[in-house]
């Protein structure tokens, strides 16, 4: 008897909090992603991660036992909508935090926005203005463009090539890449012969290529997002061009070996673990997140995840330690976000401090080459 | 005539007193790009609605006022008054230069021809990096200053740009019911009887081309200064054929219509928040249907729709008694 | 008045209007005549500047105003009517008139928009005059319709109250009795004969004999593209090649 | 010697560009000519050519042959919809309408395009594989001769059509003079249904050729079908060899731009041209002045 009863109080008990938890208004996070428009590939899966990293979340029991709640916008790439839509997020929707937007644009377009409002951001874009310099409430999860090309150039002086073409494309993605590409090549002793862009929607860069021919360059270096880079390696090929082609982590998916074909072969770039996470030594420490991403997505979307989306798994993800540690209010978030120490994640090895609101090193970079239709590492 | 000053004077009052109940909400933040959209609008709205010559570069005004501004006020330091003054001047005066030649096209040629200007402008905004930024775009533009008074809040930057807006509909409004305005109505209608009577169509089509710029332009400069930050993606082809739906939706030729079909425009992603993804093809659809059915637009069909419905109504209530 | 000196007209291969040449006399009636095709309508558009003549010269009051283009010849005094009507539709009558007198007036874009206190007073006195244009046409009550839903025979009167409206000291009509039927048409002779007496000087196309026998001074005939004959109704009504041109040979 | 070299490369590269500029012009030229409608849609028609082609050899397991022919017929179909839906239902379209109609049209497309089967870019295997050509020291691709093939064989049909049969003819009486054409008997409304058929046929066909080389996906309509447009313009809007030279040098154009000017202005230089053109010689590069009846 004295038994049922203390079973019937424990479950009655239990029964409290469970209702407790499910009564506490759940934490509302906003984000902003450019599912349409030229930026979609970047917003989609953005989006769809981070809904995906939410809902586990939430059947796993949420955040300090309450839901979390992810209200998401589409920006379309365009800045106008995008401070529009922060504007909303932070006084209709009242979030504690804000995730993505997905394009350096559109994340600039808002940070006056977010530091007026104290509210913290967590930008899934590249462009290293975002956090340089830091600004209280920003942070970004996406690798700065300039680790990229650091890695890239690092291996050109370690094959001791000096002499260098860049061809990026008119967009923020490609004209961040060039900035950083000119920017750093004098500490790295290289010298860039030729400097051509293409537009985004170009068909064939043939004449670029064919005037790098003519150049006494030893590498090519191209920036840029699907389809561009895929009609370059093609374009290269179809013009014979023997100098080592340099892609940007813009391509870094299966994509572009599907698109490119047998010109992919050969073909170098910088790429985010994720795209290697399978050749990755056991002892790496990305290696746990980067597994169960990769799972996750395919049970969900039955697709391939990639960097872009490991953008958002990180962002969701860094947002939930911040809030376990530092509570609800976007002040506590945003301290605790700053205080986040080598946090693994899909992008890289996040630390955060007060002068660093990127948090990753070019450690977060791999190189990788495209052998038979598949990815290797670079030794 | 004295209707016509009532009706403009209880909008007036209309959106003076509109952010009130808002309290600085979000909303506030909408209704100030409703503002600049509107006064874009009825720019192409003078030009398509009525001298009835077409522009698909509108975008490409609006991009250069904001650039003007935001470059001059950044690394110049041009106080930003006289900026958004210099800028509009400039502005109007390229529109004036390249209206003579493009305005002598009609139709499709016309509509090529401005996309064609639209298009150059915004490859020159991506590529001219040194002094824009390039595709990464331009950031830390000034807030606005009146003496002491910083245009910082959505509240403040509400009544800064409508205050704008409404002059600028007021004169467009006089524009349309005088002289001039008749003259670009028989534009339209029939270019060479207008001709024949008289009327000066190859300048007045250059004016009024000019006139729609300078709007764009001093529209332009107040976007840079409430969003602090510019980038030429938005001020592509996208946009301009935006503003076209816009007036479209609205009702060419009238000067309401065009605020209407901002407004509609506007707040158009907001209803649609439960497409989410659908949005473009509710533009795609809007911009056949309305053009095929309502060629008016709202502006003349809600009236239209109003008159069928209400005699509709007092049949059966006379069926009823 | 107007002097046509050896106008000549192609479209690519064809030859429209060739060696044109007659005066129309200060005061006058002028009718030109012709079968289908002749080139009557060719010669009115070469006349107020719609085509650019690929020969010869426009003479207005002894000045050669070939160069000018449609509105400058306007601003002169040479003013027409077209033969389709072209109103502006979707204005309305009395509006139809004062753009008429938009020559009149010189109120420009910053004047307008800014609602000057003399763009106030010209706006007024361009209204009024617009309605004693429509009580000279005999259409007063019309003022507020659209003009695109007017019968064409009140749409004729507007556009002539239209034309009337540029004090043209020469006014070129396209076949005005077109789509008219009797008793509009003998009104418009009516109100021919009282531009004339205004002092204004007429030139006209048209196909109805009886109107152009009744009210003009002068005829000019043409037949493909050259001219026939030219002189009093009388003359051409005997003159052998007028007849054959409109009979056809026996 | 290298310059040369090079220059000849821009030029070749050019030519296979601007082969794919005439063809799509072609497909404008077609629609203009017997309606006077300029399709601000037809960059769609090129689009779903491409889009339908891997759809049904990728999803429906399609031999190529038989995935092309299905895209075809699709795309066809569906510039038949859109004439029926869009155009017809008009009573007396001004140009102004009619630009803004075709401007939704294109907008409805593409985002039906995008909900239906992603925003991803797609590839389609090269229809005679990817070993280079070489030619003068430059090089093309077997695709590139796929296309000049087929653009001479849209030439060949066109001229045989429209000088040769009853339908074609009759397609040409309406671009001079629709009332008279109606007045004889020819019923325009079909006339201009059919030029819808025959401009959305070869604009998918386009579509179809170029997907190997340039990829697709649902955006790719736009820049394409601007680029067949000025390169109609050029031509004078003619359906024949005009618009081909148009294409052509629109093509090498903006090669040599890219290649000796700058590759950022290349865009900005074809529209230069494009309005040089309007402003200088509205009738296009190879046609008499005509003179407007009134």
């Amino acid at each position: 008897m004295k038994k049922l009863v203390s079973t019937a109080f424990a479950s009655f008990a239990l029964l409290c909090l469970s209702t407790a938890a499910l009564a506490a208004p759940p934490i509302k996070i906003g984000a902003l992603f450019a599912v349409t428009g030229p930026a979609s590939f970047l917003g989609e899966p953005e989006r769809n991660t981070a809904q995906m990293v939410v809902d586990e979340i939430n059947k796993a029991g949420g955040v300090k036992g309450r839901k979390l709640e992810l209200i998401t916008y589409d920006t379309g790439g365009d800045a106008t909508k995008a401070v529009q839509l922060a504007n909303k997020l932070v006084k209709n929707d009242q979030v504690v935090a804000i995730i993505g937007p997905s394009t350096t644009g559109d994340s600039m377009a808002i940070i006056p926005v977010v530091e007026k409002a104290q509210v913290p951001l967590i930008s899934c874009a590249a462009g290293s203005k975002i956090t340089e310099p830091v600004k209280k409430w920003v942070f970004k999860t996406a690798q700065n463009d300039g680790l990229a090309v650091a890695r890239i150039y690092e291996q050109l002086k370690r094959e001791k090539k000096t002499k260098v073409a860049i061809l990026t494309v008119s967009d923020g993605f490609g004209a961040s890449g060039r900035e950083q590409l000119k920017a750093q090549a004098a500490h790295y002793g290289i010298q860039i012969l030729s400097d051509d862009t293409y537009g985004p929607k170009d068909t064939d860069m043939t004449a670029q290529l064919a005037k790098i021919r003519g150049s006494q360059a030893q590498a090519l270096i191209c920036w840029g997002t699907n389809p561009g880079p895929a009609v370059i390696a093609r374009n290269a090929k179809q013009l014979g061009l023997s100098i080592p082609v340099y892609m940007s982590h813009g391509v870094s998916s299966k994509k572009f070996i599907e698109l490119a074909g047998d010109a992919a072969e050969g073909i170098r770039l910088p790429s985010g673990k994720v795209l290697v996470a399978d050749l990755l030594p056991k002892n790496d420490k990305q290696r746990n997140s980067l597994l169960a991403f990769i799972k996750d997505y395919q049970n969900h979307f039955k697709a391939e995840g990639d960097h872009f989306g490991g953008h958002a798994w990180d962002a969701v993800m860094l947002l939930k330690g911040a809030i376990e540690r530092g509570g609800d209010t976007p002040a506590g978030i945003r301290n605790a976000l700053e205080n986040t120490r080598n946090f693994p994640g899909i992008g890289g090895v996040f630390s955060y401090s007060a002068k660093d609101h990127a948090g990753l090193t070019k450690d977060a970079f791999t190189l990788v080459e495209v052998r038979k239709k598949d990815w290797v590492l670079v030794k | 005539m004295k209707s016509d000053r009532i009706k403009f004077l209880v909008f007036a009052l209309v959106v003076l007193l509109v952010p009130l109940p808002l309290s600085g909400g979000y909303l506030t933040n909408v209704l100030i790009f409703v503002g600049i959209n509107s006064v874009l609008a009825l720019g192409l709205n003078l030009l398509l609605g009525y001298a009835g010559q077409i522009s698909l570069g509108q975008a490409a005004f609006f991009g250069l006022g904001a650039y003007g501004s935001g470059v001059l006020t950044t690394a110049y330091g041009v106080n930003p008054w006289l900026a958004m003054v210099a800028v509009a001047l400039c502005v109007a005066l390229f529109a004036f230069a390249i209206g003579f030649p493009v305005l002598r096209l009609k139709g499709h040629y016309l509509a090529m021809a401005t996309l064609g200007v639209g298009v150059i402008v915004n490859i020159a905004l991506n590529e001219t990096v040194e002094l824009t930024g390039g595709p990464s775009g331009l950031s830390g533009i000034p807030n606005l200053t009146i003496g002491s008074l910083t245009f910082d809040s959505d509240l403040k930057n509400y009544y800064l740009v409508w205050v704008f807006a409404l002059g600028m509909i007021l004169l467009s409004l006089n524009l349309v019911n005088s002289r001039f305005g008749r003259g670009l109505r028989a534009i339209h209608d029939s270019e060479v009887a207008a001709r024949v009577m008289g009327v000066n169509a190859r300048l007045m089509k250059v004016q009024v081309f000019t006139l729609s710029a300078f709007m764009s332009a001093i529209m332009g400069s107040l976007y840079c200064h409430v969003m602090t930050f510019i980038s030429p993606n938005s001020f592509g082809f996208h946009f301009s054929v935006e503003l076209l739906t816009m007036i479209v939706i609205g009702g060419l030729g009238s000067v309401y219509g065009s605020i209407l079909g901002a407004l509609l425009l506007t707040l158009l992603p907001e209803m649609l928040r439960t497409f989410q993804d659908y949005d473009i093809i509710v533009y795609g659809l809007l911009l056949i249907t309305m053009t095929i059915y309502l060629p008016g637009g709202l502006v003349e069909g809600i009236p239209a729709l109003l008159r069928r419905l209400v005699p509709a109504r007092k049949v059966t209530e006379g069926s009823d008694a | 008045m107007l002097s046509l000196n050896g106008i000549g007209k192609r479209f690519g291969g064809l030859t429209a209007l060739e060696g044109i040449s007659f005066n129309v006399g200060k005061g006058s009636i002028t009718g030109i005549i012709g079968p289908n095709g002749a080139g009557k309508t060719t010669l009115f558009n070469v006349a107020t500047g719609i085509y650019p003549p690929s020969s010869g010269a426009v003479l207005l009051e002894g000045k050669d105003i070939s160069k000018l283009p449609p509105e400058g010849r306007a601003r002169l005094g040479l003013v027409r009517t077209f033969q389709n009507i072209e109103l502006f539709g979707k204005m309305t009558v009395l509006e139809n008139v004062m753009v008429g007198l938009h020559t009149q007036s010189r109120s420009g874009l910053f004047a307008c928009s800014f609602r000057m206190p003399w763009q106030m007073s010209e706006e007024r006195r361009i209204r009024e005059r617009a309605m004693e244009l429509l009580d000279f046409v005999c259409i007063p009550d019309l003022a507020g319709v659209q003009a695109g839903t007017l019968s064409f025979g009140k749409g004729r009167l507007l556009e002539i109250a239209r034309a009337m409206a540029l004090e043209p000291k020469i006014l070129l009509m396209d076949e005005p009795a077109a789509g008219l039927n009797s008793s509009e048409t003998a009104e418009l002779a009516e109100l021919i004969k009282r531009i004339r007496d205004l002092g204004v000087t007429v030139a006209l196309v048209e196909h109805d004999m009886d109107l152009v026998m009744d009210i003009c001074d002068q005829l000019v005939v043409l037949n493909l593209g050259t001219m026939l004959a030219e002189g009093t109704p009388r003359q051409i009504q005997d003159n052998p090649a007028v007849i054959t041109a409109y009979l056809g040979e026996e | 010697m290298e310059l040369l070299n090079q220059v000849t490369q821009f030029v070749i590269s050019g030519l296979a560009t601007g082969s794919i500029y005439a063809l799509i012009g072609l497909s404008f030229a077609i629609i203009f000519n017997s309606t006077g409608i300029i399709n601000f849609a037809q960059g769609e028609f090129v689009m779903l050519g491409g889009v339908l082609t891997i759809f049904s050899l990728n999803v429906l397991h399609l031999p190529l042959l038989a995935a092309i022919v299905v895209a075809v017929a699709v795309t066809t179909i569906i510039g038949l919809l859109f004439e029926r839906l869009a155009i017809r239902p008009l009573k007396n379209a001004t140009p102004l309408m009619l630009i803004i109609i075709t401007i939704g049209a294109s907008i409805l497309i593409r985002g039906l395009v995008m909900l239906l089967w992603g925003k991803d870019t797609q590839a389609l295997p090269a229809f005679s594989g990817t070993d280079p050509i070489s030619i003068a020291g430059a090089t093309l691709l077997p695709q590139h001769l796929w296309i000049f093939g087929v653009t001479v064989l849209v030439i060949i049909g066109c001229r045989l059509f429209f000088n040769h049969t009853i339908s074609g003819k009759a397609m040409r009486a309406c671009s001079f003079n629709r009332r008279a054409a109606n007045l004889v008997g020819i019923s325009v409304g079909r006339m201009v249904l059919f030029s819808f058929v025959i401009s959305a046929a070869v604009g998918s066909l386009a579509g179809v050729i170029i997907a190997p080389l340039t990829m697709t996906a649902y955006d790719v309509g736009v820049m394409l079908g601007l680029k067949g447009f000025c390169a109609a313009i050029m031509g004078g809007m003619g359906s024949g060899l005009g618009t081909v030279l148009g294409g052509l040098i629109l093509g090498t154009l903006e090669s040599l731009g890219a290649g000796l000017i700058s590759s950022g202005y290349k865009d900005a230089i074809a529209f230069f041209i494009l309005l040089l053109i309007l402003f200088i010689r509205p009738q296009g590069l190879f046609k008499k002045g005509e003179t407007e009846r009134v």
